[in-house]
């Protein structure tokens, strides 16, 4: 029955498509090359038997396998890769997609239906870049009296702020982009821009209903970050350092700290559920009262970088508690001796890495399951209820947990010759 | 600096539709508007002070159509398709008592098996109504599941509707005189299977959005109608037997052969934000008994409507009958002189009543408390405005 | 329960008056094409209590007693138009209307108003108002509606508004303003309800309004 | 501990429903069976016979073209129109018959009670979208085809939940 419109004309359909074919090229040639070449000569790379690698040998050692190989040996250990690739940017980014992914199929399956079900044959997991795509060719609105540098700025500072945090955290013993010894002291400063971006960026919008959802924002992470910090200390009494790795090998000397501190886990669950805006504490981007609370004015780029921002917390959040409570990457070693036969020792293709990375990723995703829980049982709370719990409930118990932690170290359980510590 | 109660009555004497903001008393105007996720078709204005609503003036009549004055261009039975609009998902209960209300002017008398049907359909229809209601309230308060659960299962009646009706939602189905056509084969078999996996449901609806305790520290004690204020308010339906009065038109008023099923009225006394959302709930399981008594009691064969000569006309008069709706007494006014076309019909409709309370409850509560006490009024703005 | 025992009433009532349509006279097939032009006299005559156009079945007892309590208490200033088993008619003029109410409200326990509505009459030039007046609290008056009519010239209807007796009319007269015209005096917001802001046309519900292309 | 055991019993109910069959209908794949093929009404009983109320059918050996369905329908929705047909019947001298416009028609089936010579029926066909206003308009060529539809999923009721089978 249906019909074509008549106005189709193949000639359009050719011009269109030469249109789109001139603007490629001209984007490769005067953005793409440049840019790889610049990348090739600042990267240290290593000198490939006798003589040093220029790029162009590199380009060349593209086509023959056997030159990769020694090639991407060496880079895996530069820092470039740690920072982008493996424990930081990427690996952080893969986890986000997969948790947007599992969360809208486990919300449906909760709720008696589909989910992303069409995109890609089986069970929709092409939705995820479907939606990427969407968001990257959405126009992006700007409010006509909106501040537009902050207005810009804010979701941009969002995304790095959170990838900042996730380059604390240590995956695998060595692996952690920077180890520095005041681990903990720094995610809580990090985790502190989160407040002040949500304000900007809802102040800079001038609209009612986002100014609104701003300051519920500031209210909510101010009256949840002193249990959420009281809740970490607690485990750093025990640790006795501040550096995450020490945390994570301490626990590996003694048992796991959830089994220590129960309730200081509980707090430091709800206050980063509050940190994250998630749904008992949704109360910043609450569609029903404040239209979207402070991301009203988002569309296109802007929503998608802090949807990512938003998932990339998450990841941060999850695997913060698996460092502090779940004993990081512990856990027994699956893997054989020789994972390459013939070939042991190197620094990433260890057994004992790869265990560690392994148990390190089921934790952080058992955890993210938790965080995902909430969204399914439970409304919104209201926002006297929320700085009710915040400040009296909460702060009580993580002083309690301290008390515990104390009595632990003092009754000579824990700490430097404690009974429990191997 | 001005009390909260000031304010309030500062701002009462403030008649304007459009309001302007006036910069030293602090108080930022909002406008819940047409298009605001809480609010549906219908704005109301509200202002407020840091948290606290202090002043709210509805201002329905988005979705106005006219209704009343299409009844006076149209006969009496092409009047039901439109008369339906209003509600579509409570299609079969606004037609009631019009129906009703055009048998008492010409004498109808309807057949004993087409007044049984008729009632079963209304009682399904009150379900659907009230699913949808409840999945809309479940997400006003940020529970995604609530607003899922319901809305799945109102497909259990939306399914009965169309196999008895033939239509899904706009139904056309209560016409003066009787029902449209009989009931299929294998219907009540049908019925009173879902009948029976939907209270299995309402367990699960019990567990996870009443008994969850976020949800009753949001709604209890949250915006309490008083019992003498229900009266004085002229409030309708779940509203007031959430303020303590046993009030249904089924039973003070029994219509066609609602006195033959014995039910009990489901009231509360709080009078809060969550009697107002818990009446509801006793009265889908109450009416879950009411459709199996229905179903019983119904003869097996027999008419199931009276024909009317095509354009039906009456002796000149006046008639006036009520139905409970999903939202409360709904009653129409119909003033015929004679001819085919009623002369006036007042439709005088529950959620229209319940509007009063709005500005009534929301002032002196909280921002973020306005979705659960407005949609808590069993508030159909499509229906209000006609 | 006394509900029943109207229940039993209406059900005798209502046979009775299903013998009246018979003799309609039976519509031709194809109506005329031209709007009907409006049967003669209208509804309500103002002349004899009971309408002549039917005999009206012996009024049930109980609403009998309760129109009769009107009557002694105003004389002649109320009018009951038709005493039906669960309704009754009763007409005031425009000045006795608030008295009649409050009597209504604080004696016989009607204590809440359904809804306020207008009846335009083109011919004798009057817009009928009328309150449908309900009772929450007494018992044996659950299910009964006293409709509280009065009528007022159709030039300059102005009518009292019953705002202090019954704060729930409030939204319903002004409605009643805006579609039929009607001013209520006393009431502290006569202003536009549900029609647009820029509604320029006279009130949509009278007669003499139109709808377009029909 | 109320609130503790109402998180409990919330969680408990939540997950319980991980196990349950989904609910939904994937409309292209599965489509819904009707009772019947579509709602009639007989005009000597005056009682419509249940079905679905979807596109009409227009059986033209029966139609006088009596215009009883356009008054009908004058008043709802003006979806029908007389038109010229080139067939010439014994019963039909005008040989005119309804077109239908389902841009405005409302499918209340009013038109059909009003069809004293069983010639409009209703079907299951509920597939009538269109890329312009024209082509929603059917004549009755259009309408005396009987559209094929074939449902083949309903409701069941399991005991792990409802679900369209």
């Amino acid at each position: 029955m249906a019909s074509y419109i008549e106005s189709f004309r193949f000639g359009e359909f050719v011009g269109s498509v030469l249109w789109l074919v001139f603007w490629i090229l001209i984007i490769i040639s005067l953005v793409g090359l440049p840019l790889i070449f610049i990348v090739l000569f600042y990267v240290p790379l290593p000198p490939l038997g006798d003589e040093p690698l220029t790029p162009y040998l590199f380009l060349t050692m593209v086509v023959d396998p056997t030159r990769t190989v020694p090639i991407a040996k060496y880079l895996i250990h530069t820092d470039l890769f740690r920072v982008a690739a493996f424990p930081g940017f990427t690996y952080a980014a893969l986890f986000a997609a997969v948790t947007i992914f599992v969360e809208r199929k486990f919300l449906a399956k909760m709720q008696l239906r589909y989910g992303p079900l069409y995109v890609g044959k089986i069970e929709g997991w092409l939705q995820l870049a479907a939606d990427g795509l969407k968001l990257i060719s959405k126009e992006i609105i700007i409010p006509a009296a909106a501040d537009k540098p902050i207005f810009w700025a804010a979701p941009i500072a969002f995304v790095s702020v959170a990838a900042a945090a996730a380059a604390l955290i240590p995956v695998a013993p060595g692996w952690v982009v920077a180890d520095i010894d005041v681990g903990l002291v720094a995610v809580f400063a990090i985790f502190g821009f989160f407040p002040l971006i949500a304000l900007l960026f809802s102040w800079a919008s001038n609209s009612k209903y986002p100014f609104i959802g701003g300051l519920r924002a500031l209210h909510q992470i101010i009256a949840f970050e002193i249990p959420f910090i009281i809740s970490a200390l607690s485990v750093v009494i025990l640790a006795g350092t501040l550096n995450l790795t020490g945390i994570v090998e301490s626990q590996i000397a003694s048992y796991w700290f959830v089994f220590f501190l129960p309730i200081s886990a509980f707090v430091f669950y709800l206050s980063s559920l509050a940190e994250l805006e998630r749904i008992p504490f949704d109360l910043p981007e609450a569609e029903s009262e404040i239209v979207a609370g402070w991301i009203t004015e988002t569309s296109g780029m802007i929503y998608g970088l802090i949807q990512l921002g938003t998932y990339l917390k998450l990841y941060v959040l999850a695997a913060l508690f698996v460092v502090l409570f779940l004993g990081g990457w512990s856990g027994p070693i699956i893997f054989p001796e020789e994972i390459i036969p013939g070939y042991t020792g190197e620094k990433i293709y260890n057994h004992v890495t790869l265990s560690a990375i392994f148990w390190f990723s089921v934790k952080t995703f058992g955890v993210i399951m938790l965080f995902l829980l909430p969204r399914g049982i439970s409304p919104r709370i209201r926002i006297d209820i929320l700085l009710h719990t915040g400040w009296y409930k909460l702060i009580v118990l993580s002083f309690i947990n301290m008390f515990v932690a104390l009595a632990l170290i003092y009754g000579g359980i824990l700490g430097p010759e404690g009974l429990l510590v191997r | 600096m001005a009390t909260l109660e000031e304010k309030i009555e500062e701002t009462r004497k403030l008649g304007l539709q459009v309001v302007k903001e006036i910069e030293e008393d602090r108080l930022m105007t909002l406008s819940v508007g047409p298009q605001h996720p809480g609010s549906g078709h219908f704005r109301f204005t509200i202002k407020v002070d840091g948290d606290y609503i202090v002043y709210c003036d509805p201002d329905p009549g988005y979705v106005h159509r006219g209704e009343e004055k299409m009844c006076e261009y149209r006969n009496v039975i092409q009047n039901i398709p439109h008369l339906e609009r209003p509600v579509i998902h409570d299609s079969n209960n606004i037609t009631y008592s019009y129906s009703l209300a055009v048998e008492d002017l010409m004498g109808i008398q309807v057949p004993r098996r087409g007044q049984f049907i008729r009632a079963i359909a209304s009682e399904l229809n009150r379900q659907v109504y009230t699913l949808y209601w409840l999945a809309i309230y479940g997400i006003f308060l940020g529970h995604s599941t609530m607003f899922m659960w319901p809305a799945g299962d109102r497909e259990l009646f939306i399914d009965l509707l169309e196999r008895l009706t033939g239509a899904r939602v706009t139904h056309a189905y209560n016409i003066p005189g009787g029902v449209r056509n009989d009931m299929p084969e294998g219907f009540k078999q049908r019925c009173l299977d879902h009948i029976r996996y939907f209270e299995k449901r309402l367990k699960e609806y019990e567990d996870i959005f009443y008994n969850m305790p976020l949800f009753r520290q949001r709604t209890e004690g949250v915006a309490v109608l008083s019992k003498e204020d229900a009266v004085k308010l002229g409030v309708t339906g779940s509203v007031l037997r959430a303020s303590g009065i046993p009030y249904d038109i089924r039973k003070v008023e029994p219509y066609d052969v609602y006195n033959e099923v014995d039910f009990k009225v489901q009231y509360m006394k709080t009078g809060d934000s969550f009697a107002r959302s818990y009446v509801p709930f006793l009265d889908m399981k109450e009416s879950c008994n009411i459709m199996r008594q229905l179903l019983d009691k119904m003869p097996e064969s027999g008419e199931v409507r009276t024909k009317l000569q095509p354009n039906p006309k009456g002796p000149p008069g006046e008639a006036y009958r009520r139905v409970e709706s999903g939202r409360g007494a709904l009653g129409y006014h119909i003033v015929s002189d004679g001819t085919p076309r009623p002369y006036r019909v007042k439709i005088s409709v529950g959620s229209f009543r319940n509007l009063l309370a709005l500005p009534y409850l929301l002032v002196g509560n909280k921002l973020a408390d306005m979705p659960a006490v407005y949609w808590s009024l069993n508030y159909w703005p499509v229906e209000a405005d006609r | 329960m006394s509900s029943d025992k109207e229940e039993q009433k209406m059900k005798a009532a209502k046979p009775t008056k299903a013998a009246g349509p018979e003799k309609a006279a039976p519509e031709v097939a194809k109506p005329a094409e031209t709007k009907p032009v409006p049967a003669p006299k209208p509804a309500a005559p103002p002349a004899t209590a009971a309408p002549p156009a039917k005999q009206e079945p012996e009024p049930p007892a109980f609403e009998k007693g309760l129109a009769q309590e009107l009557v002694a208490k105003f004389g002649d200033a109320v009018k009951i138009l038709y005493i039906r088993p669960i309704r009754i008619k009763v007409e005031t003029g425009p000045s006795s209307i608030v008295e009649v109410a409050t009597y209504l409200r604080d004696s016989m326990g009607f204590d809440h108003a359904e809804s306020a509505s207008g009846t335009d009459y083109p011919k004798e030039n009057q817009i009928e108002v009328n309150y449908h007046l309900g009772s929450y609290t007494r018992d044996d008056l659950l299910a009964n509606i006293i409709v509280l009519t009065t009528k007022a010239n159709r030039d300059d209807p102005r009518v009292p508004s019953l705002i202090r007796v019954y704060p729930s009319v409030e939204y319903h007269e002004r409605e009643t303003y805006e579609m039929l015209g009607v001013y209520f005096e006393g009431h502290p917001r006569m202003e536009r309800f549900l029609l647009p802001e820029d509604w320029a046309d006279i009130p949509p519900l009278r007669k003499d309004f139109r709808i377009k292309g029909r | 501990m109320s609130t503790a055991s109402g998180f409990i019993k919330a969680i408990e109910s939540g997950s319980k429903h991980l196990v349950m069959r989904r609910f939904t209908l994937r409309y292209p794949e599965q489509k819904l069976r009707f009772v019947g093929d579509g709602y009639q009404f007989d005009p000597k009983k005056g009682v419509g016979i249940a079905g679905y109320r979807g596109r009409h059918i227009l059986i033209h050996d029966k139609c006088t073209g009596c215009q009883l369905c356009a008054i009908a329908c004058e008043g709802i929705a003006e979806a029908i129109g007389m038109v010229k047909v080139d067939e010439n019947w014994k019963h039909n001298k005008k040989a005119i018959m309804p077109q239908i416009d389902y841009g405005k028609c409302v499918f209340c089936g009013l038109c059909v009670d009003a069809c004293p010579f069983y010639a409009l029926f209703m079907t299951n066909d509920y597939e009538l979208s269109s890329f312009t206003k024209e082509h929603l308009i059917y004549t009755p060529q259009q309408l005396e085809v009987k559209p094929k539809y074939d449902g083949n999923v309903e409701i069941i009721i399991t005991d792990r939940g409802a679900t369209h089978g």
